[in-house]
């Protein structure tokens, strides 16, 4: 027990030191553009967990004697055409926004990369299988797949989460099963293999973790295209059913007002852009850190 | 290698996905709540079927035999071209989609043009500067460009291009100026993933020392940039290409909308309200299959652009 | 708005209507590439009055010979497209072959028709013998769909002939479609000398189509830009009463819903002033029942205000069996200010403590929602296209109306049919040719509905037409799509 | 750039008077080039000055990262992203780096060309190498009208039949630089290209502007010898016919007694001595190219260990005083730390040393009998001090190893490895089927306790033979029996005999799992083998001393070590379980001559203390005939000939072997 303590302790340390001797901060730092990602990600996290505490008023709250209100002391991001409070509405999206990035992102991850782990690792038939069918979900353009599932199955948002993440694992496949392959070969790998250790912990000590880094970019740079993902399907009408205060369904919703209550469309559209904005500039710097090398392919857009 | 088998092998792979393509788009079918014969009769017949007009439809339709029959019947109906008739008139399927593909296809062609207009020379700038104020603008540029819902960007663009200065119009399809603002709308979206991508294969090709030969030469810098490195920087470029049909039908299905141009994104929305599937069906296979072709042409067009590239290797 | 793309001298306009004219998708608008719709290509045999009663038109008479038999004598000199003169062998050719044949097989219980019963009695008159007796037959039939045209149109080929003030041009799927003048109308020859018909299904985009100067005419710009149309001195807005109307409908046989006082509660709830006043810009007319009040025997005064009152909405709730589960409420997805109002009830719902769950569905699966009655509430419109509104009410409350004889198995089944009396009121309303007496039978009908809370009715609909401030001639009609363009002219 | 220009009391600022400019064609006077990093400005080059007259042959050397490089680049104005902060370059009187880009651009067109490191660099990927080499000739004749449609070949905008014209010259010029067949290599492109063809061809584009000095940068450290000896050859034809002056950059010092007239000794940015190559090589005036010379393998007795420089070469971070070489010098003494150490100026060069003041001129044999090893205070590498410092006090004359057993550990019995070229089933069925016999009927045997040394060209099939000793491949035939018994896939075997081989892999760097730290990295096979936590930290700290690492480095992530050190680490984890076998595929050539010495005393160490059996595979023979016992050489997958080494080498029986002992650079050949 205290042994596992103290490895833990030690590693902690070990990390801590890794990240403050080594230059990883420093080149992270070194583009404004890496510091923005971070503080708006961080910013919006914020908002995502305070949002409901800080919140002027309920969100769903109407109050029909003061719809479509400018922006205001009162009401700083205006009202929008129930008269609810267009701030404690965004505050309150955060948390679902992000919540629905994550969680989709969460599964396309997990499962993307137990299937390009296998496929990388396993070779042979296993590999081609695997990854003829992330061919097959590749060859599907994302959001007309994701439109059609989330269609079929009915608009909320818990299909709009399952369509998206049903359409964008195979991304992670490739990527995990490309690193593999090139980690695999690697000469770190033939001598663990030498050294009779075994097969699943070289794929869990000596592969992941090399996957790891480009794996956890490509999932940065996903929250953003998740997100305008949700929006788009919001748009066409398959996102959160009403009242929820989801930013792409607002967004879609204020369209309509968009020449005479400007706030109520692009605010949650600003929120979104920056967002997204955020996300991929994190992701891009973490790219200059984790993956050097650029190992990232492109990801497919959805 | 030799191109040959290489061929053979690029071809039989994507046999293989086409016809996993297949099997998912049909079994979408599946997918819907309740009984597909159910849910299409009540939809023709307007009320709830009887279980013997159900009966009678599934004998029609053969959707009383074994699925992998069914499938085997509706894939051999494919293979002749025909996607099926679609429920609500008796257009034919395949019918519905030639006539939607042109608006689609002018649209997905104007924004690459727009796309590569923006992405090339903004990402070879920003390379060229990198580090700068000007990378960091052109950068920052790109990337609003990829961070904004498109429908938004669209309202947007109409907003000030249509109603507030009045040069262009505000939707519509068949003429060119009908184009321009869709075409800008979505091809923002794109070149915004080309600029990076110009900018960071355009940063590795910087880096290469042939450059150096070919500065060494003498060689003007216009001369070593816009040859010797953005050829080589293209070809990353041209892959993403293929890849970026699949996001540019993504975005015609919204701009479509926005835009009120009746294309495949268009019916394909409508047809998935109405649950018209084999409409959807229609769509999805054939943007699937458009899309495998493509890269599969994209693959081929590699050697000519990088000879290097053994045909073969697996361009994951 | 500035000048429109092609407005020429001789006058032709672009209109956008709420609808595709072109009809892309969905059978029942699309006749060979166009909707009957909006266009004034083809006619029927009536028309409607602005006070939606049947009017001459393709016939120019009709008598009901006996309980189930009409006989129409038709117009003379009426003229198709193609120059050939309209008989009675082209009526019977359009109800035997277009109408009861191809548009399918729920046009028989709409019209009371079966196959086979349209006789020609000579050249110019024309039987029809109706299923049951059926008072409301020529105001039936006052109705686009059930046009009149020769056996040479071809619609297959989108060769439509009709006898209209205007001919089919040119179509562009899912686009638009262009109709010129016909010389030769029985009505006289039109004004203008063509009309182009756009499509633009998004109210938004419809408003800005008409102020960037695109179009000259639209129907029902976006509610939220109607005020900032009135302001512009370019542009003329007209409003008119429709056919139409608002109501929530009350699943009244599942629970807790089956509870009277629950859905009483619910209307207590409700100000349908200040949601006119409010979200809808005061378009439409605040409701006490469930059909529009341009009707002639709608009830509107007749029937019980429920005001506001929400103790009394709490009392209710207290009374009834509700226990705080979630009410389901549908509502489709291209419903015009579906969302605003659907989350407006929510809130209302929410103060007197009932809870509402929404939900914005596509037309299909609203519809398989509705056929299986999975749903406690459905917010919808109900609109009559033809002058006899009966059938919506026969359709929603009767208990062999559609909406309710699928689910009908016995006595406290269906869906909004409370059974018993009312069916028979609706029946005698129905097959009464006295309007006196069908008034009355309507009325009580609809009184004994409301009293039981079977809907929330929220608003009598009006629409609105935005056009070019210089366009004149304007003719609307409460059954938006019966609109004449035959007078439109451009001042100066 | 706050950097002040050192005081020189002789020196080439005297000598850059205008009428010097005039006879030399290229001048460079205390250039210093600096790099921005997050660490501060790093001075890559730091006052340098030389010169080359026309017809001459330079060399310049040092370890790696003395600037050589960055010196070259600066001189045709290539050093971004570095900054030219002082001094100046003139070549042909003209001031490349205050010239304008025009000017500057007719001087590389027309009088100075470059020749780059690596060969897979060099060429552009997309061009076929026709192209690349009638583009120099392009801009030779005409360097001013440059237009970018007409070298994109636009229709309409391109001047065909010029194009034309100038490919038949490129044809002309392949075949002057060796290129058989030229007319049909034209149309390749690199890719189609072997190593060496690949360096012709870039030599080719630089002798396209017929240029009056050219600058080749290491042009030969990516080929094997042979090719290396075959394009140096023709490099000094060349020179000779045009009457070229060439500069030569180059850590190989048998390359610059093969070649140079002259040489110019870098350390740190800063020159140490130039002089004629023959009297720098034999009568070292510094004790920086002493150093270099002493800690070449080729110098020290067989198995014995090897002078090394301890330390590397610093980044040159701010200001730091003193000589820079002081921290690894012998002879330093506390004024060379403290103050500028003075330039000399002789008849034949300069040297940059206090020495001079202290023992005047040196010995003209060179030996100052000196002991190069680390001594306690001045190692920079501190941790590895204390083993290879009481190892160097200790050694030097007594051999380090006992003989070898003579029971063989290893045999290996008319084993062959055939690799089915990529494809799969399709192409079996199109029977475009192809393999390769990477290695034919090898039989040998490895003896217990020996060092068995396999050489031979790239690609004859070394690796691959290692792969099956330790079971990464299996035979295709044959058998490969350790210890009597059969060596089967690495998969398939147990953990006892997976224990009796170790492995040390060419590239320290991709040997080691970069995201484990040492000690992890060093406890792996410890782990799989089922060691507990105890057992395993008592292990490795007795590792770590073992190959003269501290515990220090216990914790350190890969990137945070040296090449050096990562190799010592990557040993340390090949002799973790004592193993009786140790593979070692190319373990020094990727590491510098200092660095490379001292792996070597390791390894030799280490034999002696565990009674390992080595088998070594090298390219570089000097290595080899340094440490094994034994030579095996192969060819083609074959063993062509195997004996002792002195033997062997000395007197190769087989024209393969004898190729490669030819090919290699001496300094002994030409020195004599
Ligand atoms: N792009 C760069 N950025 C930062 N520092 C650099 C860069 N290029 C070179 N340097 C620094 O300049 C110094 C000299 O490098 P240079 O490439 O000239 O060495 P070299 O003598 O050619 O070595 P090698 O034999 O390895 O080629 C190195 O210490 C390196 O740190
Ligand atoms: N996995 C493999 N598949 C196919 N061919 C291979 C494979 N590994 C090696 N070869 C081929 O076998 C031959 C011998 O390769 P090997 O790596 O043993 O050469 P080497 O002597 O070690 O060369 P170098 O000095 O360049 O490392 C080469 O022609 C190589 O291309
Ligand atoms: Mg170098
Ligand atoms: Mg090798």
């Amino acid at each position: 027990m205290s042994v596992a303590l103290e490895s833990i302790a030690s590693a902690v340390g070990r990390r801590y030191r890794a990240l403050r001797t080594s230059r990883t901060l420093a080149t992270f730092c070194a583009n404004p553009l890496n510091v923005a990602g971070l503080s708006i990600v961080t910013a919006i996290t914020i908002a995502a967990v305070i949002g409901p505490l800080v919140a002027p008023y309920d969100p769903t709250t109407q109050d029909l004697a003061n719809r479509l209100q400018g922006p205001s002391l009162a009401h700083p991001f205006g009202t929008d055409q129930l008269g609810r409070d267009m701030l404690s509405r965004l505050l309150y999206g955060a948390r679902l926004s992000l919540g629905i990035a994550v969680a989709v992102t969460g599964i396309r991850l997990v499962l993307g990369t137990a299937i390009g782990l296998l496929a990388g690792y396993a070779g042979g038939w296993i590999d081609e299988a695997l990854m003829r069918l992330v061919d097959i979900q590749l060859a599907f353009p994302g959001l007309v797949l994701a439109l059609v599932i989330a269609g079929i199955l009915g608009p909320s948002l818990r299909n709009v989460m399952l369509a998206l993440a049903v359409v964008g694992w195979a991304s992670y496949a490739r990527l995990v099963r490309g690193t593999v392959l090139a980690t695999k070969e690697r000469d770190f790998v033939r001598a663990a293999r030498l050294m009779n250790v075994s097969r699943f912990r070289i794929a869990t000590r000596h592969l992941l973790p090399n996957v790891a880094g480009p794996v956890v970019v490509l999932a940065t740079l996903n929250m953003g295209t998740v997100i305008l993902g949700t929006a788009g399907l919001s748009f066409i009408g398959l996102g959160a059913q009403p009242p929820t205060p989801e930013w792409g369904t607002m967004l879609a919703d204020g369209r309509h007002h968009l020449r005479t209550a400007w706030w109520i469309a692009n605010v949650p559209g600003v929120a979104i852009m920056c967002t997204v904005l955020g996300f991929t500039l994190l992701g891009d710097g973490l790219r200059d850190v984790l993956d050097p090398n650029h190992e990232t392919t492109l990801e497919k857009p959805t | 290698m030799d191109t040959a088998p290489y061929l053979v092998h690029r071809f039989g792979t994507s046999l293989v996905v086409l016809a996993g393509v297949s099997v998912v788009t049909y079994g979408l079918l599946f997918l819907t709540p309740g009984d597909p014969a159910e849910v299409i009769l009540s939809q023709q017949l307007d009320r709830q079927p009887s279980e013997a007009e159900i009966e009678a439809f599934r004998a029609e339709h053969g959707m009383d035999e074994p699925v992998p029959l069914q499938y085997a019947d509706w894939l051999t109906d494919v293979l002749r071209g025909d996607l099926g008739t679609s429920y609500y008139s008796d257009a034919s399927v395949t019918g519905l989609i030639l006539d939607a593909l042109p608006l689609t296809l002018e649209l997905a062609a104007a924004s690459v043009v727009v796309a590569l207009a923006l992405a090339i020379p903004t990402g070879v700038l920003s390379a060229v500067h990198r580090g700068t104020a000007i990378d960091r603008a052109s950068q920052l540029g790109a990337l609003v460009g990829v961070s904004m819902p498109n429908f938004w960007l669209g309202y947007l663009l109409i907003l000030v291009f249509a109603l507030t200065l009045g040069v262009l119009p505000v939707a519509g399809a068949g003429s060119y100026s009908q184009l321009v603002l869709p075409a800008i709308t979505l091809g923002t979206g794109m070149a915004a993933v080309l600029t990076r991508l110009v900018r960071s294969s355009m940063l590795d090709v910087l880096d290469e020392g042939y450059l150096d030969t070919a500065r060494s030469k003498g060689l003007r810098k216009r001369i070593v940039v816009y040859k010797h490195a953005l050829r080589n920087a293209l070809v990353p470029v041209v892959t993403i290409l293929g890849v970026q049909l699949g996001a540019l039908l993504n975005g015609a299905v919204v701009i479509e909308i926005v835009f009120q141009r009746p294309g495949l994104g268009m019916l394909l929305v409508d047809a998935v309200f109405e649950r018209n599937y084999p409409v959807v069906q229609g769509i999805t296979l054939f943007t699937a299959v458009a899309f495998v072709v493509t890269n599969l042409l994209v693959d081929l067009s590699y050697r000519y652009l990088d000879p290097r590239v053994e045909l073969g290797g697996d361009p994951a | 708005a500035e000048t429109s793309q092609d407005a020429d001298a001789n006058g032709s306009f672009t209109i956008v209507p709420t609808s595709d004219p072109t009809g892309t998708g969905d059978s029942w608008e699309n006749w060979g590439g166009m909707t009957p719709y909006w266009t004034r290509v083809i006619e029927p045999l009536v028309w409607g009055t602005g006070g939606m009663q049947p009017q001459p038109w393709l016939a120019t008479d009709w008598t009901a010979t006996d309980d189930t038999t009409w006989v129409f004598d038709l117009r003379e000199g009426v003229t198709f497209h193609n120059g050939d003169e309209m008989t009675a062998d082209d009526v019977v050719h359009s109800f035997e072959e277009d109408i009861l044949t191809e548009r399918g097989d729920f046009v028989h219980g709409w019209l009371h028709l079966e196959p086979g019963s349209v006789d020609r009695i000579d050249d110019y008159t024309v039987s029809f013998e109706t299923t049951e007796p059926f008072p409301g037959f020529p105001g039936t039939i006052a109705h686009n769909m059930i046009d009149i045209q020769p056996p040479e149109a071809d619609r297959r080929d989108g060769d439509i002939i009709g006898t209209g003030p205007f001919t089919l041009a040119e179509m562009e799927q899912g686009q638009q479609l262009r109709v010129e003048r016909f010389e030769d109308y029985w009505g006289g020859a039109p004004e203008p000398t063509g009309l182009t018909f756009r499509a633009a299904e998004d109210a938004t985009t419809r408003t800005d189509l008409l102020v960037a100067g695109e179009v000259d005419l639209i129907y029902e710009p976006a509610t939220s830009r109607i005020d900032g149309l009135r302001e512009r001195g370019d542009v003329r807005v007209e409003t008119e009463q429709s056919s139409g109307s608002v109501f929530v409908s009350i699943n009244i046989h599942r629970e807790p819903t089956h509870d009277a006082d629950l859905r009483r509660a619910l209307n207590y709830a409700i100000s349908q002033d200040e949601i006119v006043t409010t979200v809808l810009e005061d378009i439409g007319q605040p409701a006490r029942g469930p059909l529009s009040s341009v009707i002639d025997w709608a009830a509107d005064e007749e029937l019980p205000a429920y005001e506001r009152d929400r103790d009394r909405a709490r009392d209710l709730v207290s009374q009834s069996s509700y226990d705080g589960e979630e009410l389901t409420c549908l509502v489709e997805n291209d419903m015009d200010d579906g969302r605003t109002l659907v989350q407006i009830l929510q809130e209302e719902f929410e103060k007197i403590g009932v809870t509402l769950d929404v939900e914005v569905l596509e037309s299909a699966s609203l519809r398989d929602r509705t056929d299986r009655g999975e749903f406690h509430l459905e917010l919808g419109t109900s609109q009559s296209n033809s002058p006899a509104a009966d059938y919506i009410m026969w359709e929603n409350f009767h208990t062999m109306g559609i909406s309710n004889k699928d689910l009908y198995e016995a006595e406290g089944t269906g869906l909004h049919n409370l059974g018993g009396e009312v069916d028979e009121l609706i029946e005698t309303g129905f097959q009464s040719h006295d309007p006196d007496e069908k008034r009355e039978a309507y009325v009580a009908a609809q009184r004994e509905i409301m009293d039981a809370g079977v809907v929330v009715p929220l608003f009598y609909r009006e629409y609105v037409v935005a056009a070019d401030a210089e366009l004149e001639g304007i003719d609307l009609h409460p059954i938006d799509k019966f609109a004449q363009w035959g007078e439109l002219t451009r001042t100066t | 750039m706050t950097t002040t220009p050192p005081t020189l009391e002789y020196g080439p600022d005297d000598a850059a008077t205008p009428d010097d400019e005039a006879t030399n064609l290229l001048a460079v006077e205390n250039l210093q080039v600096q790099f921005g990093t997050h660490d501060g400005p790093v001075r890559a080059v730091d006052g340098v000055s030389f010169s080359l007259e026309p017809g001459e042959t330079v060399g310049i050397v040092g370890e790696s990262g003395c600037g050589k490089s960055v010196t070259a680049r600066s001189i045709v104005g290539l050093q971004e992203p570095g900054e030219v902060v002082g001094g100046t370059v003139h070549i042909d009187g003209v001031n490349v780096h205050e010239a304008s880009d025009r000017a500057r651009r007719q001087l590389r067109g027309d009088t100075v060309s470059m020749v780059f490191q690596d060969p897979d660099q060099t060429l552009n990927p997309a061009f076929d190498v026709g192209e690349q080499i009638a583009e120099s000739l392009k801009v030779h004749d005409q360097p001013e009208r440059q237009r970018l449609l007409d070298y994109l070949h636009a229709p309409l905008f391109a001047n065909r039949s010029d194009w034309r014209d100038h490919r038949e010259r490129a044809v002309e010029l392949m075949d002057q630089v060796g290129i058989d067949e030229p007319a049909d290599r034209v149309d390749d492109y690199p890719h189609e290209f072997s190593g060496g063809m690949r360096q012709r061809a870039g030599l080719a584009i630089a002798l396209a502007s017929d240029p009056d000095l050219l600058i080749a940068d290491e042009p030969t450290t990516a080929l094997d010898t042979t090719t290396q000896a075959q394009l140096l050859d023709r490099l000094r034809r060349l020179t000779d016919e045009r009457n070229m002056a060439t500069l030569l950059i180059t850590h190989d010092l048998g390359v610059v007694a093969d070649i140079c007239d002259r040489v110019v000794v870098l350390y740190a940015g800063q020159v140490m001595e130039t002089g004629p190559t023959d009297r720098v090589l034999a009568a070292p005036h510094h004790p920086y190219t002493r150093a270099l010379l002493e800690c070449r393998t080729s110098r020290a007795a067989r198995k014995r260990r090897v002078p090394t420089i301890e330390g590397t070469v610093p980044e040159r971070l701010g200001e730091q005083p003193g000589c820079p070489f002081a921290p690894r010098c012998p002879a330093a003494v506390d004024a060379c730390r403290e103050g500028e150490p003075p330039t000399f100026e002789r008849d034949d060069g300069t040297v940059r040393c206090r020495e001079g003041v202290v023992f005047g001129e040196p010995d003209a044999d060179g030996g100052l009998g000196l002991e190069y090893g680390c001594g306690e205070t001045q190692c920079d590498e501190g941790d590895s001090s204390t083993t290879s410092a009481t190892a160097s006090t200790r050694s030097a004359s007594q051999p380090l190893r006992t003989d070898a057993g003579t029971d063989s550990l290893v045999s290996l019995e008319g084993v062959s490895k055939r690799y089915q070229q990529a494809g799969g089933l399709l192409r079996r069925l199109l029977g475009t089927d192809r393999s390769l016999q990477a290695v034919d009927d090898v039989t040998l045997e490895i003896a217990a306790g020996e060092t068995l040394g396999l050489v031979g060209e790239s690609g004859s099939g070394k690796s691959t033979l290692a792969n099956l000793v330790t079971g990464l491949e299996t035979p295709t035939s044959g058998a490969v029996r350790f210890d009597g018994d059969l060596v089967g896939a690495a998969g398939t075997r147990t953990a006892a005999t997976l224990h009796d081989v170790g492995v040390v892999f060419q590239n320290p760097r991709s040997s080691l799992n970069p995201r484990l730290p040492v000690a992890q990295v060093i406890a792996e096979p410890l782990h799989a083998n089922g060691w507990n936590e105890q057992r395993r930290r008592d292990r490795v700290s007795e590792l770590l001393e073992s190959v003269g690492l501290s515990e220090r480095h216990a914790e350190r992530y890969p990137h945070e070590l040296s090449g050096g050190q990562l190799q010592r680490v990557a040993i340390a984890r090949a002799i973790a379980l004592d193993p009786r076998l140790v593979v070692l595929d190319e373990p020094v050539s990727a590491l510098d001559v200092s660095v490379q010495a001292r792996i070597l005393n390791l390894l030799l160490e280490l034999q002696r203390d565990l009674e390992l059996t080595y088998l070594l595979i090298s390219h570089d023979l000097d290595v080899v005939e340094h440490v094994s016992d034994r030579v095996v050489v192969l060819s083609n997958g074959e063993v062509v000939e195997a004996g002792p080494t002195e033997r062997v080498l000395a007197e190769p029986s087989h024209p393969e072997t004898a190729a490669l002992v030819e090919a290699v650079p001496r300094l002994e050949h030409s020195s004599q």
